[in-house]
């Protein structure tokens, strides 16, 4: 018995101090237990469903708020996990956005719900969730792959949810199929890193990779390959975005939108992760193979962009139409990923530990929930009245439901980055930061604003039925659930609110785009010319 | 041709063999992803290819990393294609369900039948 | 390592036993794996697969590491072929006959495989590996398989359960059929709650 | 600090009641609807009155004179990282501009409830009344150039909403598109403007652009001519000493050259050509008369169109003299055509649309020529006096049941008394109807800020002209002087056709009334325009601002403390270092300033002779050609120039066939390039005839369409195929899918490794 003892050493149990910034997931596995356990006690078994997954996220969103960020320079979990502030602002977001997910079910697919699908459906909603919050949190290579599935199975499932519904059927086929493709791709590239380092820690990984250690720049692009291939998969960027549109038409609207923002969102968050890990080891030096590695998110985040507007052009199913618009914004989002060097400094400022790029993700991540959520919430109650998808079915939409044809209004409007809504400032800020990294970024900046013009025309188009078509005689007004208008004016409100209140959530961003293990090296500080006012008399 | 070069140049069966072995395999597991129209067996390229990448799990592992500096054992590598089979068991019971029901939608599981989302 | 050589191989060189054991095992996966890809009928390609898994298997046995060569047979050989096979069965009402892909295809895919195929072989060759020999002078005991699972994998190894329990979940609901009445039953309570619905519409 | 809370409550009232309007204003209906928004407005000018009140007070309280500058407040906000800023600013100019602007807006709000009575869309003619005034306000509250642009565009929309409000008559809603794509092209120069800025300074909050900036607008190739730009604060002489050693101020912004600096000013000014109408771009105002009246009296009189004279206004400093002269030159020209037009054009309100181009233009060259005072002064009185017009002319065609014909007017002053009393004093007003008595000037609202003008334009015109500055700059002063003449004949002219002699349509005559609710904003504005030159203090004020402005633009331009507000000695000119012309007089940089000033102010109240009378000799003509009502110029324009003559300024010297007839060549030319391209290349290269069939439609739309419709047609035309070439592989067969992705990754992939084999050499 000793012999054994001593081979296996004390078990190992984690305190309060690992456990404790990772409540708001303990509170998602309780919420799918509790999921399990809810349709016992309940008559209305999906609304005892909602009620509980509702109490489960909200439970998650307060203890992440409560218990924050630990103290710098531990690492609890032993390393397996990260609790930082860039991944808490995520979280908070993601719950809050799955918070409006359940509130659009509520208010358009509730009604067509067999009764007692529920906990299967909300299983795997938060079961997501969950998977999308642990993906931006660890740098583990095992803890990437674990999370990346925990994210991407229940999607899977969710997009065919509706059993009797063909589209859904394929849409969750391609899904499926594509990708656990790119899942496999991904790691089998991933064993390379392993591979030649030894260690499943990206952050060690990194810092061999400046060392210089085990240089085997083939197998590194490999791995690299593979990297892009996981996530790139998960934001849908070319070419890895077939799965997307195609998803997107299937599947029932809430998981349409769940899909757009959630798991884009926790993609983006991950590669930014990685990338500034290995960045942030390099100290963001232009050497290989940070050069290269920047090339490549940035050329791929501009391809992204200009092959989800233009294709976007010719969509008539709005479903269709925001799937290319959300290709184009992941591609937007991508060419910040691509700050990994900078030409006049460091993407971390040393002082702070801000990450400028960080910053502008999670800044444009914010805007672009609230544009995506009201998107779709109006997208979802149309169809609930008309039984279409069709943009026509969006005729007249100012006579028949004004408050909703103005939040859609907002929303496109601020797709498209056009003041008075918060997706310009989001854009903006996006555009700033690449135009101050200088050098090859300002091809990103004009691909960009190309881009943007470009998508004005397929935005312009729903916007000319809401108000220039008018309806016909089969289009009577609706009221709508009360629950989905409040969504759609909510975030409507939210857009402009956002663009007045810019500063703030800027301040917010910034606060939060701090990254455990990133500090930054050394920095010299960047010249700009500092206006001084004249003294005021 | 690599393969052989490898074998005849040295007797002893080193990292690299299997390192070729699982890039044959992972070879295999892409084309049959492509080939085939049956969508178990786009699943079964998919089991291919995680079958590689755990070939060089455990040959990394072994060859490479199995005692850290003060020879104390190190698995890191087992452990993940532990975790890896039991992601590949998860994958494939969401997909195999999902396979049924698309099977029960358009009674066929051939894969070029699913082409209503478009465009 | 040793203990399988001198089971199988009383006599022989201690290098060339366990180049001929992977020599066998390599040759079996690869070989299944091939056919994975060649053969037509599905039932074939399980066949295929399940030698090919049997075939890592043994190359596991080979790495010394034998308990996951044990949970290769029994998870994967065991439980996902077995899944696998139980699809096939229930999907094979199927027409299988025409499912052959256009030759353009095949022609494209094969070419685009070798040359990866190749690359792929330049890469792992470029990066010269060492030691390329197994140090068995040392203990490699399991049970520090355990203690990793358990100490520093801890968190993946707890939330492999979740992710098991809520794919299971998916999949169960996904794959138990929904009857005649049961569709008749939602449409009844789809009318129930959309009269509700119709009144915000 | 009140005071910027008070204006700020006094900008979102109206957007209040923009708010409401806009979600229950139809259910409240008719005159409600009305009420509410007259109700906000008024609150409104409440709250700016009271924040004129406590600027004036603060002064008091801290023992300077009345309305001689309260500190400036300047609040910025960072609103986006990387120096974009927002704020507000108030000096006195702010809050004069406020109060005039809440002023006639609310008495344009008070008005439209009788005018707007029977219109069907009454409602939202307030929703949009709402949304302009809170648009107005913010601009003129803005601290940031930035913030201005965003404000700018925002009246724009709103005037486009306007001008197309009666949308069912063509001509409106082509009114509305002229007007919206000429402001656009004005926008564009604002925008390269702003961006040069930007990529300068990465900042541009006004104090921020003047005091860094501000002194090189005032230098040129090493000369230092500041002077200050205000009157009677400080002797030259104290200033001269410590100005002539002043090195350029631009050291620190060496990237800044003076052209660079020229070039920014003119594109910002591109901005107000385009808003305030002036001269290549000012063929929209006119049409924008299609707007019902009370909008023209706000939007196309009042204020909106001033704004191009506001911005000019604050972004004076940064103005090199080139800059300048090119804004005094454009001033001019539109002041002189406007006028000439004026005189021939029969609608009423074309008549007072034109005359509203001419006092823009006026007040664009007093900022020309560096009467920063003058230019803004002229701002407020003509803002009375041209809403008091305009809503005349409302009355007169509300009475007149939309008949605007000048010809089918006549006598109508015995139908409706209150408002040819009304129009008359505006008649006067414009006309600059005063004299000066010793150092006393009695006289309507316009002598004052006119006269001071040209008080100006004489002194620039005596100092440019020194020393060998070329005769042609005295054409800023008499040019002025000429169109005083002419707007005093042709504002009489309207008023004798309208109001005078005897009716030409005796059935339009007989129906013709007035109501209360519109003439009592009329009383109210003629009081105005009466004592609007003095008893207000807006000059007061408007000089105050100037010195806020100067003090940050050059610290050592503030006043000495001792400085004897009242002296009237050593008057520095208010044309601070001036046009390429001043290089000339080089002297006057080194040599005695004091003397040189003090001359140009006396040589320029000395050529006032020459414009004392213009109203005498304008007016009386107007009478004794129009008293017998069109009997006498009718005859006269049987002389067959004089009918020529007529003819063309009639048809506003056919500017807009002019323009048409460009835009027709430009579409044939670009026409016939496709065409050839087409031919040529395109089929060449393609060689399908169905393309050939496709291109030819597309070139026969092209003759009738704008050159924008087709380059919009275009580029979605390309953007439509490059998306048909994105869609392709989206075929909806996963095979395809998990092919393209897997072969693209392999070859890709493949490619990588190799090129990384081969450049490590392994």
């Amino acid at each position: 018995m000793n012999i054994v003892a001593a081979a296996i050493g004390r078990p190992y149990i984690p305190g309060w101090t690992d456990l404790g910034p990772f409540v708001a997931e303990g509170w998602l596995i309780v919420t799918v237990v509790g999921l399990l356990l809810a349709p016992f006690f309940a008559r209305r078994r999906n609304l005892a469903c909602f009620l509980v997954a509702l109490a489960g996220l909200t439970a998650a969103l307060i203890s992440l708020l409560w218990v924050g960020v630990p103290a710098p320079g531990r690492a609890p979990l032993r390393g397996i996990l990260i609790a930082d502030s860039f991944a808490l602002l995520w979280k908070a977001m993601l719950i809050v956005f799955t918070v409006g997910v359940l509130f659009l079910w509520r208010s358009t697919t509730a009604s067509e719900m067999r009764e007692g699908d529920g906990p299967e459906f909300f299983t795997l909603l938060i079961g997501a969730t969950l998977g999308m919050s642990l993906m931006a949190s660890t740098t583990n290579l095992l803890m990437i792959v674990m999370a990346v599935e925990l994210a991407s199975l229940p999607s899977y499932v969710l997009a065919g949810f509706r059993k009797t519904h063909r589209l859904g059927a394929e849409a969750s086929l391609k899904y499926v199929l594509f990708g656990a493709g790119c899942s496999a791709l991904m790691i089998y590239a991933l064993t390379f890193l392993y591979g030649m380092y030894g260690t499943l820690d990206l952050g060690a990984i990194a810092r061999q990779v400046q060392g210089g250690a085990h240089a085997h720049p083939a197998l590194l692009t490999i791995a690299f390959f593979g990297l892009i291939a996981g996530v790139g998969f998960k934001i849908a960027a070319v070419p890895f975005h077939f799965w997307c549109p195609d998803v997107f038409e299937g599947a029932s609207v809430e998981v349409t939108a769940f899909l757009s923002v959630a798991s884009k969102g926790a993609g983006l968050v991950l590669l930014l992760r990685v990338l500034m890990t290995f960045a942030d080891a390099m100290e963001y030096r232009a050497a290989q193979p940070l050069v290269a590695l920047a090339y490549a998110v940035g050329i791929l985040g501009a391809i992204t962009a200009t092959v989800g507007n233009t294709a976007a052009f010719a969509q008539n199913n709005i479903k269709r139409l925001l799937a290319y618009s959300s290709i184009a914004h992941a591609g937007y989002m991508m060419c910040a990923v691509s700050l990994l060097f900078n030409l006049n400094g460091h993407q971390t400022d040393a002082a702070s530990g801000v990450n400028a790029p960080a910053q502008v993700l999670l800044f444009y991540l914010t805007v672009y929930l609230f544009m995506n959520l009201g998107a779709f919430a109006v997208a979802a109650l149309v169809y609930r009245a008309t039984g279409s998808e069709d943009i026509s079915a969006f005729n007249g939409l100012v006579k028949r439901n004004p408050v909703l044809a103005h939040a859609m209004m907002a929303c496109m409007i601020s797709l498209i980055g056009l003041p008075p809504f918060a997706g310009f400032v989001a854009k903006l800020n996006l555009m700033l930061v690449l135009m101050n990294n200088g050098g090859g970024w300002w091809i990103l900046v004009a691909v960009i604003a190309v881009n943007s013009i470009a998508s004005a025309f397929y935005y312009f188009r729903v916007l000319r039925a809401i108000y220039l078509e008018p309806a016909g005689a089969d289009q009577p007004a609706f009221a709508g659930h009360p629950l989905g208008v409040a969504l759609a004016a909510g975030s409507g409100l939210a857009l402009v609110l956002m663009l007045v209140l810019a500063s703030p959530v800027s301040a917010l961003t910034r606060h939060y785009a701090r990254m455990q293990g990133i500090g930054g090296a050394a920095a010299t500080p960047a010249t700009k010319p500092v206006v001084t006012v004249s003294a005021a008399p | 041709m690599e393969l052989t070069l490898a074998i005849s140049s040295s007797p002893i069966i080193g990292l690299n063999h299997y390192l070729v072995l699982a890039a044959f395999i992972f070879v295999c597991g892409l084309l049959s992803m492509m080939l085939k129209r049956n969508a178990i067996g786009i699943l079964m390229g998919v089991e291919l290819i995680l079958n590689a990448a755990n070939i060089n799990l455990v040959a990394f592992n072994r060859f490479s990393y199995a005692y850290s500096p003060d020879h104390k054992p190190m698995l890191d590598g087992q452990v993940f294609a532990i975790f890896v089979i039991v992601l590949a068991a998860a994958e494939a019971a969401v997909a195999l369900a999902i396979f049924l029901n698309y099977y029960n939608n358009f009674n066929t599981i051939d894969v070029e039948r699913a082409q209503t989302l478009k465009g | 390592m040793n203990s399988i050589a001198s089971i199988l191989a009383l006599s022989v060189d201690a290098q060339t036993v366990p180049a001929v054991l992977f020599y066998l095992f390599a040759g079996i996966s690869a070989a299944s794996a091939l056919g994975v890809v060649l053969s037509r009928n599905i039932v074939r390609t399980a066949v295929c697969l399940l030698f090919t898994l049997v075939g890592v298997a043994g190359l596991y046995f080979l790495l010394e590491s034998e308990f996951l060569a044990a949970v290769q047979l029994v998870v994967y050989v065991g439980g996902t072929l077995i899944l696998i096979v139980f699809g096939v069965m229930l999907t094979s009402k199927s027409p299988f006959s025409r499912f052959e892909p256009k030759a353009g295809e095949v022609v494209v895919a094969i070419a685009a495989c070798i040359i990866l195929f190749a690359a792929l072989v330049m890469a792992i060759r470029s990066a010269d590996f060492r030691p390329q020999t197994l140090d068995t002078t040392q203990k490699y005991p399991v049970v520090a398989l355990g203690q990793a699972l358990l100490g520093d994998y801890l968190v993946p190894f707890e939330l492999a359960s979740v992710v098991l329990l809520v794919v299971m979940i998916g999949a169960a609901y996904l794959a138990k059929s929904r009857k005649r009445d049961d569709k008749r039953a939602v449409a009844r309570g789809a009318a129930t709650l959309s009269q509700k619905a119709r009144q915000w519409s | 600090m009140t005071v910027a809370v008070l204006l700020l409550i006094a900008t979102l009232l109206p957007l209040l009641s923009f708010a409401i309007l806009a979600f229950v204003g139809k259910r409240m209906g008719n005159p409600l609807a009305g009420i509410v928004g007259t109700f906000f407005i008024s609150a409104s000018f409440v709250c700016s009155l009271a924040a004129m009140i406590v600027w004036l007070s603060l002064d008091v309280a801290e023992g300077r004179a009345f309305g001689f500058g309260g500190q400036p407040i300047l609040k910025t906000y960072d609103w986006l990282p990387g120096g974009l800023q927002i704020g507000i600013y108030v000096d006195s100019l702010t809050v004069v501009m406020f109060s005039m602007i809440t002023l006639v807006a609310a008495l344009v709000h008070v008005f439209s409830l009788g005018y707007m009575a029977d219109d069907r869309r009454f409602p939202r003619f307030y929703t949009y009344l709402g949304l302009f005034s809170f648009s107005m306000l913010a601009l003129v509250l803005s601290g940031t150039l930035l913030q201005l642009f965003i404000f700018w565009e925002l009246v724009g929309l709103c005037s486009y909403l306007l001008i197309g409000f009666w949308y069912e008559k063509k001509t409106a809603s082509n009114a509305a598109i002229k007007a919206f794509v000429t402001n656009r092209i004005g926008d564009v120069g604002f925008i390269i403007g702003l961006g040069l800025l930007f990529c300068h300074l990465g900042n541009a909050t006004f104090p921020g652009i003047w005091g860094s900036l501000g002194n090189a607008g005032m230098a040129q190739s090493g000369q230092v001519l500041i002077l200050p730009m205000v009157q009677g604060s400080a002797g030259a002489a104290e200033l001269s000493g410590s100005l002539q050693k002043a090195e350029p101020q631009f050291t620190r912004f060496p990237h800044v050259t003076t052209t660079m600096l020229t070039l920014m000013g003119i594109a910002l000014f591109c901005g107000a050509i385009g808003k305030s109408a002036q001269f290549p771009l000012h063929v929209w105002l006119p049409d924008a008369m299609e707007g019902p009246t009370p909008v023209s009296a706000l939007i196309h009189a009042a204020t909106m169109v001033a704004a191009g004279v506001y911005l000019v206004g604050r972004i004076f400093p940064i103005l090199t003299p080139d800059a300048k002269l090119f804004i005094a030159i454009i001033g001019c020209v539109t002041m002189t055509i406007a006028a000439l037009i004026a005189m021939a054009q029969t609608d009423i309100k074309r008549v007072l649309a034109y005359s509203t181009l001419s006092q823009l233009g006026l007040m664009i060259l007093a900022m020309g020529i560096g009467s920063w005072v003058g230019g803004l002064f002229h701002l407020i009185t003509h803002a009375f006096f041209k809403a008091l017009l305009f809503l005349g002319a409302g009355n007169v065609i509300h009475a007149a049941h939309h008949e605007q014909e000048l010809t089918e007017f006549g006598g109508l002053w015995r139908k409706i008394p209150y408002t040819a009393i009304t129009f008359g004093v505006a008649v006067f007003a414009i006309a600059g109807v005063g004299v000066t008595v010793g150092d006393t000037m009695i006289g309507f609202a316009g002598y004052f800020s006119k006269d001071l003008i040209l008080h100006h334009a004489g002194a620039f015109a005596w100092l440019a002209t020194k020393e060998g500055g070329h005769t042609a700059y005295w054409l800023f002063f008499w040019l002025p002087t000429i169109v005083a003449y002419l707007t005093a004949f042709y504002m009489t002219r309207c008023w004798m056709l309208t109001f005078a002699g005897r009716p030409r349509n005796q059935k339009l005559y007989d129906r013709a009334r007035e109501t209360p609710v519109m003439y009592i904003p009329l009383a109210v504005l003629s009081v105005l325009s009466v004592i609007g030159g003095t008893a207000l203090g807006a000059r007061q004020m408007i000089e105050s601002a100037a010195k806020e402005t100067n003090n940050y633009f050059d610290p050592r331009l503030r006043p000495p403390a001792v400085a004897n507000p009242t002296a009237k000695v050593a008057q520095p000119a208010h044309f601070a270092g001036f046009s390429t012309a001043w290089q000339n007089a080089g002297a006057y940089a080194h040599g005695d300033t004091s003397t040189i000033a003090s001359d140009a102010y006396r040589l320029g109240e000395r050529s006032l002779k020459y414009v004392s009378f213009a109203f005498v000799v304008g007016i009386g003509l107007g009478i004794l050609v129009y008293s017998k009502g069109l009997t006498i110029p009718n005859a006269l324009l049987r002389v067959p120039p004089l009918r020529w003559l007529n003819i063309w300024l009639y048809r506003a010297m056919y500017f807009d066939e002019m323009y048409a007839g460009v835009v027709v060549a430009c579409t044939m030319a670009l026409a016939t390039v496709a065409a050839v391209v087409d031919r040529y290349v395109i089929d060449a290269l393609v060689n399908l005839s169905a393309r050939v069939v496709r291109r030819g439609a597309v070139l026969a739309r092209l003759c009738d369409q704008f050159v924008l419709d087709r380059a919009v047609s275009a580029t979605a035309e390309m953007v439509q195929e490059i998306g048909a070439a994105a869609r392709a592989p989206q075929t909806g067969r996963i095979r395809t899918y998990v092919t393209a992705l897997m072969v693209a990754v392999a070859l890709s992939l493949a490619g990588a490794i190799i090129v990384v084999l081969s450049t490590t050499g392994r």
